[in-house]
C-alpha cells in the first residue's frame, strides 16, 4: 500500500516535471498577474502598498483556478481512471497524491516566492511572515477544495467556464479570511489563522472522502 | 466458455442500442467481432465487461454467461477478478510510468505477489519491442502501447481477452505484429480472445470463427475461412468487388437467416 | 381622499424603495407560477395525445 | 419496461397523493399572501427609527428564510437521493432550485432596497451580505450543473454532491450576524431569549412567510408534476416497440 503511494506521489509529480506547461504553468500565470497590478495603478505607489496583500492572494486564487481544469482531465479522457477502477487500485491513493502534487506545483511556489512579490508590490516587509502563514494555510484549501470540484465537472460540457464558476463560491471564504489574516497579523491578533487552521484540518478529514466518492461515481 | 444469449442494450434507459444479440465463444478460440462503425461491437464488448454503466448503458433483458456464472450488469472490477480482461480502445497506459510499473499495475489485483517478477519476465518475452524502452510509456508509439496494454492484461492473468480495435492507428507493420502477438498468445497459452475489429481481412487471418454485426445485430456467423469465401463479406469487408455499398437486408443470406430466428 | 391615497403611495419619503422592493420579488414569483402552469397544462395536453 | 416503474413507482405514488395537497396548496397561499400584504402595507404600524422603510422587512426577511430553507431543503433531499437513491428526491432537489434562486435574489435585492434609506448605501461587504451573496453563487452554480452533462445520471450524482459541498455556507448564513459585527441587524426572532418585536410586526412577517412557504410547496409541486410527465413522454416516444 505504501509501496503503491509512492508509486503513484512519483508519477504524478513525473506528470508535471515532465510537461513544463504544468509545471511552469501555475507560476508563471501568478507571476504575469503580480505584473498587471503595479502596470494597472500606474504611479501611485501608496495605492500598490494597501493593495499589496490583497493582490498577491488574488493571484493566487487565480493561478490555483487555472491549474484546476486539469486536475483529472487528462487521466479520465486517457480513460486511465477507469482502468485504475478495473485493476482495484485504491482511489483515495491517486486523489491524495494527485492534491499533494498539485499543492506542490501550484502552491508552494507561490508560498515560497511571496515575500519577493510583496517587496515588488512594494508591500511593507512586516507583513511577509503575515503573508507567509496565511498562504500557508490558504493555499491548500485551494487544492482540497478545488478537487472534489473538479471531480464533479468531469465529463461535463464546456467545463472550464463551469469549474470556474462552481470553484468560485467556495474560494471565496478563504481569499476573505486569508487577507483578513494578514491585516490583523500585526496587531497580534491571529484569530483568522486560528480559522484557517480548523477549516484546513476539517477540511483534510472531509474533501478527500468526498472526492473519491464523487470519482466512483462518475466511473461507475 | 463466454456466452451472450438474446442480449438487449440499452442506453440512457430509452435508446436501444442492441436487439437480441447472441454469440458464444468457447474455449481456446479466438472469436472476432466484425462490422462498420456504430454497428455495436464497442458496445457489446463493454457489456460483456460491465463498463456499460460508465457511460449509462445497460443490458435489459437477456443474459451473459462467463464460465456458466451469470455476469449480466456485474461490476466491472468483480469481473475482471472472475478471469476476464478487456483491452480498451485508443491508448490506455499510464503515460507517466515506466513499462515495468505498468505492468506491475496490472497485476495489483493478484494475491501471488511472488511470481510477478517471474511474469513480467514472461510477457515481456512476447513483446521484445517493449524490453528495450526503458523511458515512460507516454514516450512509446502507438503500436508499443498498444502492446503495453495487452501485456498489462497478460498480467492479470486473464482466461479471456476481450480486446477493441487492436489496429486501430497503427502502421500496417505494425498491425501484422500485433496480430502475430495474438494468435501467439493463443496458441502457447491458450488464451481465449474476442476480437473486435474493423480490419476483416487481418482479423479473418487470426480468428477460428467470426460474427459479423450490424445494426445491433448478428447478421452473419461461421467459421472464419467460410466468411472469408462468402461473397457479401468480400464485397463489404474485404473490398473484393467495386459497387454501391448496401445494406445487409437485402441480401440473400441475411434473409435466409431471418427465417430461423 | 385622494390625499390619503397619495400619502400612502408616498410613504413618508421611501416610495422608491418600497414599491420596488414588493413589485420585483412578487412579479418574478408570480409569472415563474405562471410559467409553470402553462408549461403543465401543455404537458397535460401531449399525455393525452399519447 | 418494468425496471422503469419498479424506478418510479414512488413517483407515481407521489403524484396521486400531491394533487390534492398542490390544488390546496394553491388556493391557501394565495390568500395568505393576500392577506399578508395587506398587513405589510396598510395595517402593520411604521417602525418609530426606520418609519416606513420597516415594510420592505415583511417581504425580506421571509423571503431570506425561504432561500435558507430551500438550501437546507435541497440538501437534504441530496443526501437522501446519494445514500438512498431514491429519483424522487434528486427531482425535489433539481426543482426547488430556480424557486430558490428567485427567493434568493429577492431577499438581496430587498435587503440593498432597504439598505439604502436606513444605512445610506445599497450594498456592504459584511459578513452576512457575503454569504448570502454566495449562496446565490452556489444557486447558479446548481442551476449551471443541471443542463451541463449530456449523460444524464453523471449530472445527476455532479448536482447531489455539489448541494452537499454548498451546505457549508448554511451555517456561515446563519451566525454570521452574531460572530461578526456587521452593519446587518442580529436576528430577533430565532433567538435564545424570546421574540425581541412588536405583535404588530410579526403578524404581517409570520403571514408572509407562511404564505411563502405554502407558494414554495405548490410550485415544487407543479414543477415536480411537469418533470414526471416530461420523462414519460420520452419514454413512451423512445419506446422501442413503438
Amino acid at each position: 500500500m505504501i509501496k503503491l503511494f509512492f508509486l503513484f506521489l512519483l508519477k504524478d509529480f513525473k506528470s508535471y516535471l515532465l510537461d513544463s506547461n504544468k509545471s511552469w504553468f501555475a507560476i508563471s500565470f501568478f507571476l504575469l498577474c503580480v505584473l498587471i497590478f503595479p502596470l494597472t495603478y500606474g504611479s501611485s505607489v501608496d495605492l500598490l502598498k494597501k493593495t499589496a496583500i490583497a493582490s498577491i492572494w488574488i493571484c493566487a486564487l487565480f493561478s490555483n483556478l487555472i491549474s484546476l481544469e486539469s486536475l483529472f482531465k487528462e487521466d479520465y479522457q486517457n480513460g486511465v481512471l477507469l482502468q485504475y477502477r478495473i485493476n482495484k487500485i485504491p482511489f483515495s491513493i491517486i486523489v491524495i497524491t494527485k492534491c499533494i502534487s498539485h499543492w506542490v506545483f501550484t502552491g508552494l511556489p507561490i508560498i515560497f516566492f511571496s515575500p519577493f512579490f510583496l517587496i515588488f508590490l512594494s508591500g511593507s516587509s512586516s507583513d511577509a511572515l503575515g503573508l507567509f502563514f496565511s498562504l500557508l494555510f490558504g493555499t491548500p484549501l485551494f487544492s482540497l477544495l478545488g478537487m472534489p470540484i473538479a471531480a464533479l465537472t468531469l465529463g461535463a460540457t464546456a467545463r472550464g467556464p463551469l469549474l470556474i464558476f462552481l470553484s468560485i463560491p467556495f474560494f471565496l471564504p478563504i481569499i476573505i479570511f486569508g487577507v483578513l489574516g494578514v491585516n490583523s497579523f500585526n496587531s497580534g491578533s491571529y484569530s483568522e489563522y486560528y480559522l484557517l487552521c480548523a477549516i484546513l484540518s476539517i477540511s483534510i478529514v472531509i474533501l478527500p472522502y468526498i472526492t473519491i466518492k464523487i470519482l466512483q461515481e462518475s466511473l461507475k | 466458455m463466454l456466452e451472450l444469449k438474446n442480449i438487449e442494450v440499452v442506453y440512457n434507459e430509452v435508446v436501444l442500442v442492441i436487439k437480441g444479440l447472441s454469440l458464444e465463444v468457447k474455449e481456446g478460440e479466438i472469436v472476432s467481432l466484425l462490422g462498420a462503425n456504430g454497428a455495436g461491437k464497442s458496445t457489446t464488448l463493454k457489456a460483456v465487461s460491465g463498463l456499460l454503466k460508465n457511460e449509462d448503458g445497460e443490458v435489459t433483458k437477456g443474459n451473459i454467461c462467463f464460465l456458466d456464472e451469470e455476469i449480466t450488469n456485474s461490476n466491472p472490477s468483480e469481473i475482471v477478478k472472475s478471469g476476464l480482461f478487456q483491452v480498451m480502445e485508443g491508448r490506455r497506459c499510464i503515460a507517466d510510468m515506466t513499462v515495468l510499473e505498468n505492468l506491475r499495475l496490472g497485476a495489483h489485483t493478484r494475491r501471488d505477489r511472488k511470481n510477478i517478477n517471474d511474469d513480467i519476465e514472461k510477457v515481456l518475452n512476447y513483446f521484445p519491442r517493449l524490453k528495450e524502452r526503458n523511458g515512460l510509456s507516454g514516450y512509446l508509439s502507438g503500436g508499443e502501447q498498444q502492446m503495453l496494454a495487452i501485456g498489462r492484461a497478460l498480467m492479470a492473468k486473464p482466461k479471456i481477452i476481450l480486446m477493441d480495435e487492436p489496429s486501430m492507428g497503427l502502421s500496417p507493420l505494425l498491425v501484422k505484429e500485433v496480430f502475430g502477438i495474438i494468435k501467439k498468445l493463443n496458441e502457447e497459452l491458450g488464451i481465449t480472445i474476442l476480437l473486435v475489429e474493423q480490419n476483416a481481412r487481418l482479423a479473418l487471418n487470426v480468428s477460428n470463427r467470426a460474427y459479423i454485426m450490424e445494426n445491433g445485430k448478428i447478421v452473419l456467423e461461421g467459421s472464419s475461412k467460410v466468411l472469408a469465401n462468402n461473397e457479401d463479406v468480400k464485397e463489404f469487408y474485404l473490398g473484393g468487388s467495386k459497387g454501391e455499398r448496401k445494406s445487409f437486408k437485402n441480401l440473400k443470406s441475411y434473409k435466409r437467416r431471418k427465417r430461423w430466428l | 381622499m385622494i390625499d390619503e391615497i397619495l400619502n400612502f403611495i408616498n410613504m413618508n419619503g421611501h416610495s422608491f424603495y418600497i414599491w420596488t422592493a414588493y413589485f420585483i420579488p412578487l412579479t418574478l414569483i408570480f409569472s415563474y407560477i405562471l410559467i409553470q402552469r402553462s408549461k403543465l397544462k401543455r404537458m397535460k395536453k401531449y399525455e393525452t395525445k399519447i | 419496461m418494468l425496471k422503469y416503474f419498479h424506478k418510479y413507482a414512488n413517483p407515481g405514488k407521489f403524484l396521486t397523493l400531491a394533487l390534492p395537497v398542490r390544488k390546496i396548496m394553491g388556493i391557501v397561499s394565495i390568500g395568505v399572501v393576500t392577506v399578508g400584504l395587506i398587513f405589510a402595507l396598510f395595517l402593520s404600524p411604521p417602525d418609530y427609527q426606520q418609519k416606513e422603510t420597516v415594510r420592505i422587512m415583511y417581504i425580506h426577511v421571509p423571503a431570506a428564510w425561504m432561500s435558507l430553507m430551500i438550501y437546507a431543503f435541497i440538501f437534504f433531499s441530496s443526501v437522501v437521493f446519494l445514500v438512498w437513491k431514491f429519483p424522487l428526491f434528486l427531482i425535489l432537489a433539481k426543482e426547488s432550485v430556480t424557486i430558490g434562486v428567485i427567493f434568493t435574489f429577492t431577499a438581496l435585492l430587498t435587503g440593498s432596497l432597504w439598505g439604502k434609506p436606513t444605512w445610506g448605501t445599497y450594498w456592504v461587504w459584511d459578513a452576512r451580505l457575503t454569504s448570502f451573496l454566495v449562496l446565490f453563487f452556489i444557486y447558479l452554480g446548481l442551476k449551471l450543473i443541471m443542463d451541463s452533462f449530456s449523460y444524464s445520471s453523471k449530472g445527476d450524482y455532479a448536482f447531489g454532491y455539489l448541494a452537499l459541498i454548498g451546505g457549508f455556507n448554511l451555517p456561515i448564513i446563519k451566525f454570521s450576524v452574531d460572530w461578526w459585527n456587521t452593519l446587518h441587524q442580529p436576528a430577533s426572532i430565532l433567538r435564545t431569549g424570546g421574540i425581541s418585536i412588536s405583535s404588530e410586526m410579526l403578524i404581517p412577517l409570520f403571514l408572509m412567510a407562511i404564505g411563502f412557504l405554502f407558494l414554495f410547496i405548490y410550485i415544487l409541486l407543479v414543477s415536480v408534476e411537469i418533470n414526471l410527465k416530461k420523462r414519460k413522454i420520452i419514454y413512451y416516444k423512445n419506446k422501442p416497440d413503438n
